[in-house]
């Protein structure tokens, strides 16, 4: 039956694709609607923010990390700013250590609105876009009363917080934590038992446990796959050592898990959050840090966890310049997308677009 | 006399378009005048009052067979005709030789009904009942054909089981 | 074997990495089952210029180690792809910023820059700025244009 | 002289104005629905609250410029929009809007044309709207058009069939092919279809769904996919006509529905004594005002649904619907013959 022998057909998702959630290339070739093979084409957007970090020095660097993962700029922050501390042994006072903790925790809660409606508006379902949206915004006003950005936050100092927060910051935060908690269930009824989106989601993308911890994936897309791995309980950092929160656990590791994962975490940050604001202590915002820093020669990496994965700083400094001798980040987009290939082997076209949004990749943070 | 204009200018239609059915040289252009040829047909039943039959060929013919050819001129891109008819010679005796065949038959059956004149097969073609020709049509249809009626269905159902069977990917 | 600021540094050679790495993953109570990130630091003043260093985590035991070893400009590293798949890239993207081969990977090509670019942009002696306007086809002969011009 | 030819004349303009418009304040009503849905506005700029919007969306679309890509096929590819546009249109002509009315003292029936094979007429004329996204994706010379037409025809062909079947078992119920005769066989009954034939009505209108391309079946533009679908190479007017094309088919979805199921311009409750006052409302306005909730309904599952994938739908198609609409002929028949 050679005789309908369709030759195959290469299909360029190319850069500019409303659905690659930025400029990020994938070769498909397809025999008939079926993804045979596919090569991913990155490095549009390389702006070689490890080569500029080496003639920075380490206060103008907190900027730079803004600019990579530009969805969750208050977690780079936190993450360059503890590995300083660990690399020149700076004490957090506990109060700075809360703050960072709110901080992270209404970062990843925006950066997981932003993921749930453009994985959703790329099935279709355009309300739950601007659902997500609407609560967004009110993450971002909340960021804006405390530092003035929307969305690099430049908000973390080494050592600590540059500013206090605010009068009445922290009943705000109580206010939207009740509101966000009310309109979760609002996503949960467009999505959760929606039969199409189940028939969109179930059994697309599977990766089991084993595979991806071969391939370095991490957060809700390693969790997704049914392995218990969250930075913030394995290495407890800022104040999460003092929280009481779980890690929720997808079972099959297909598409539809991730969404449970992911969502189930919103929940989960309003509780850190809620404990945070509560046991919120006085006390000073900043440690003892020297005027310029310049930290012993020697190198380190530390890890934490972004709302896409493990995010993990390397640096390297020679004891001599205020600049790091070498700068490198672990991004966690970066090592989810290798398995962009290996899971929609196999997949139609339609599947292709539903599995790039469940990686959840920012093409800042891929391309550096 | 208004039947009479009516008829001449759709028959007249019809052969032009057929004609251009055949001399059009992109195909899809000629599966186009395929469908306006049938629509032209449909016109034709309804001036002589045959709606349902009208509706029908506009249904099956024009709204079914003539979509799956677009389907084929599409699927597989005949900018290249074939290449084994491309010598004129052999192509054109071929023609000659068919077309001389069914003119005789043609002719055949005039001289055969001139002689004794056909029955009025089918009365139900002009008489306006209350419910038209569908009733007449229904109740002759399950009635006195019923026979051939079942054996094209079988037919039929051959037919598609065949087309799933070959077109069926071995995979 | 070094132990400073809270983390285990293992200094091996090239030869031993593949056979240590393996040992690391598959003994029970190391069990370094994920390899977060490989990365390489230029110290351009020694002979061996490079430190191709590995930062290994496992799952089971929460703990991590990093592996490094020493290898000099032109030298090749065995690939550890083979033992951890999520090296693939990050070892694509050492070659492509900083030049180092690794033998042995299913697919060394570059992953970030584009693919006909001369020279690897995360050395120590690769220009910051480049020529700018006057675009060179390559930049190390506007390097060298430079240094001759001083 | 008047009755044969210059009442039908007037209706017919007068049905047709009434649709084009109708199918220009569809587009703003969607847009307001699905904003009202999304908690924001909708457009509000053009006249008080976007009065005035579907007018100059109408404008714009024809100062746009019309291009025509280089080696396609010009002269398809200029038909191809009439072809989409003008069976939705024609449709209209066998719906009837309401029963007899006197205007002027002439007795003007409030449907264009009482042909007899009504709803044959109407399945056979949409079937002609195929030609229109196939013909579009053809000519447009490119690989992504292409790949969409075809599978926007085949999901069409295959609802088709499905739907065609449904209306059968209704015609076992209803015993005429006439829209004023289904409509005149409820007023008889007192009863609407949609009692007797609760299925076939979900399954036609997930036909209708899936006919026009409507959302949960939209893959014929799923802007995630193709890029486009099939009218990715069109601008200007001849992009309106699509856009036209698919409005004016819901709206045709939704008049049928209407009248097979929900008594045409019959008001709701004929024979509650309390409802009497109902009455003195027109008929034609009960029928615009429930083919009004029917496309309110479409427009609401456009709002709210993800869409299916291309082979679950074409599984929907053939694998659920036909087989259900084959049981409830089957069933419908038997009812028929013993009742």
């Amino acid at each position: 039956m050679a005789l309908f022998d369709t030759d195959e057909l290469v299909l360029n998702m190319g850069p500019q694709h409303p659905s690659t959630h930025g400029v990020l290339r994938v070769v498909l070739r397809l025999d008939g609607e079926r993804v045979v093979g596919s090569d991913v084409v990155i490095g549009y957007l390389h702006r070689g923010i490890e080569k500029l970090c080496e003639h920075r020095d380490y206060l103008q660097i907190v900027l730079l990390t803004d600019r990579m993962d530009y969805v969750s700029a208050a977690t780079s922050n936190l993450g360059y700013c503890e590995t300083v501390e660990k690399l020149m042994q700076i004490e957090v006072p506990p109060r700075a250590r809360y703050i960072r903790t709110i901080l992270a925790e209404l970062q990843r809660i925006a950066s997981h609105n932003l993921w749930l409606g453009t994985h959703a508006m790329d099935i279709g379902a355009m309300t739950v876009f601007l659902y997500n949206f609407r609560e967004r915004e009110l993450v971002l006003d909340l960021f804006e009363d405390y530092c003035g950005a929307r969305l690099t936050y430049n908000a973390v100092r080494i050592g600590g917080l540059p500013l206090d927060i605010p009068a009445g910051w922290d009943q705000k935060v109580r206010a939207y934590c009740d509101l966000f908690e009310s309109k979760i269930p609002e996503y949960e009824e467009l999505l959760t038992h929606n039969r199409i989106w189940k028939e969109r989601t179930q059994k697309i993308g599977v990766i089991s446990a084993e595979d991806a911890i071969a391939l370095g994936l991490s957060g809700p897309l390693l969790r997704g796959s049914g392995v218990p791995r969250d930075v913030r309980k394995d290495e407890p950092y800022a104040a999460y050592a003092d929280f009481d929160f779980d890690v929720p656990i997808g079972t099959l590791g297909d598409t539809y898990d991730r969404y449970l994962v992911r969502v189930e975490e919103f929940r989960q940050s309003l509780r850190i959050i809620r404990q945070a604001i509560d046991g919120l202590p006085e006390g000073p915002i900043l440690g003892k840090v020297p005027r310029l820093i310049k930290p012993p020669a020697g190198e380190t990496y530390h890890a934490i966890e972004s709302p896409k994965g493990e995010i993990g700083f390397f640096i390297a400094s020679d004891g001599k310049s205020i600049t790091p001798y070498r700068f490198r980040v672990r991004p966690p987009s970066f090592c989810n997308l290798q398995a962009l290939p290996r899971l929609i082997k196999g997949h139609l076209v339609a599947d292709v677009v539903a599995l790039i949004g469940s990686i959840d990749i920012v093409v800042g943070e891929v391309d550096r | 006399m208004l039947d009479a204009i009516a008829f001449y200018t759709l028959a007249a239609l019809i052969l032009a378009f057929a004609i251009a059915v055949i001399t059009a040289r992109n195909p899809v252009h000629s599966v186009v005048f395929l469908v306006i040829n049938f629509l032209a047909v449909a016109i034709v039943y309804i001036v002589l009052g045959a709606e349902f039959l009208a509706m029908i060929q506009v249904l099956v013919y024009a709204g079914g067979i003539v979509v799956l050819y677009l389907f084929v001129v599409m699927l597989v891109n005949l900018k290249r005709g074939p290449e084994a008819h491309q010598d004129p010679r052999r192509q054109t005796g071929a023609g000659v030789g068919l077309a001389v065949a069914v003119l005789a038959e043609l002719t055949a059956i005039l001289a055969y009904t001139g002689r004794n004149p056909l029955p009025a097969v089918v009365p139900a073609a002009s008489a306006r009942g209350p419910g038209g020709n569908t009733e007449q049509l229904g109740w002759l249809l399950y009635t006195t054909y019923l026979i051939p009626f079942e054996v094209a269905s079988m037919l039929l159902l051959v037919a598609m089981i065949g087309a799933i069977v070959l077109a069926r990917k071995v995979d | 074997m070094s132990f400073w600021v809270g983390d285990w540094t293992l200094i091996t050679s090239r030869e031993r990495l593949i056979e240590l790495a393996r040992r690391l993953r598959d003994d029970r109570d190391t069990a370094f089952d994920f390899c977060s990130d490989v990365t390489a630091v230029d110290w351009l003043a020694r002979a061996e210029r490079f430190d191709v260093v590995y930062c290994l985590y496992s799952t089971r035991h929460r703990h991590r180690v990093r592996l490094k070893v020493r290898a000099a400009d032109g030298v090749s590293v065995p690939s550890v792809t083979a033992l951890w798949p999520a090296a693939n890239w990050l070892e694509r993207e050492v070659f492509d910023l900083f030049g180092v081969r690794f033998d042995g990977h299913p697919d060394l090509r570059r992953i970030l820059m584009p693919d006909e670019w001369q020279g690897h942009p995360q050395r120590k002696d690769y220009p910051l700025e480049g020529p700018g306007e006057l675009l060179m086809e390559n930049p190390l002969d506007w390097l060298k244009l430079r240094n001759e011009i001083e | 002289m008047t009755d044969l030819f210059v009442v039908p004349l007037l209706q017919i303009v007068v049905v047709l104005n009434a649709v084009l418009v109708a199918v220009t304040y569809m587009v703003l009503l969607e847009r307001k629905i699905i904003a009202w849905v999304q908690s924001r506005l909708g457009p509000m700029r053009v006249g008080p609250h976007g009065i005035l919007q579907p007018i100059a969306d109408a404008l714009k679309l024809l100062l746009k410029e019309d291009i025509t890509p280089i080696r396609a096929d010009r002269w398809i590819f200029t038909l191809a929009p009439i072809i989409s546009l003008v069976p939705a249109l024609i449709a209209f002509a066998v719906i009837p809007f309401g029963g007899e009315a006197t205007l002027f003292g002439h007795r003007v029936p409030l449907y264009i044309a009482n042909v007899n094979v009504g709803l044959l007429y109407i399945v056979s004329i949409t079937s002609i709207g195929v030609y229109g996204i196939i013909l579009a994706g053809y000519s447009s010379n490119s690989k992504y058009p292409l790949l969409a037409s075809l599978r926007a025809s085949a999901q069409l062909i295959s609802y088709e069939v499905a739907v065609t079947l449904m209306l059968v078992s209704v015609i076992v119920t209803t015993r005429t092919l006439s829209l004023v005769g289904i409509v005149e066989g409820q007023m008889r009954q007192h009863i609407w279809y949609v009692f007797i034939q609760p299925v076939a009505a979900v399954v036609l209108f997930i036909g209708g769904l899936a006919e026009t391309n409507r959302t949960p079946f939209d893959l014929a533009e799923a802007e995630q996919e193709l890029t486009g679908g099939f009218h990715t190479e069109y601008s200007g007017m001849r992009f309106a006509m699509f856009f036209l094309a698919e409005y004016a088919n819901m709206i045709v979805v939704s008049a049928v529905m209407t009248t097979l199921f929900f008594g045409g311009w019959l008001s709701p409750f004929p024979n509650v004594a309390a409802a009497h006052f109902l009455w003195y409302i027109p008929g034609w306005i009960w029928f615009l005002l429930k083919t009004f909730v029917l496309l309110y309904v479409f427009i609401w599952i456009r709002a709210t649904l993800p869409r299916y994938r291309y082979d679950q739908l074409m599984r929907l198609g053939w694998k659920v619907l036909i087989p259900v609409a084959l049981v409830n002929l089957v069933v419908s028949a038997i009812v028929r013959v013993f009742l």
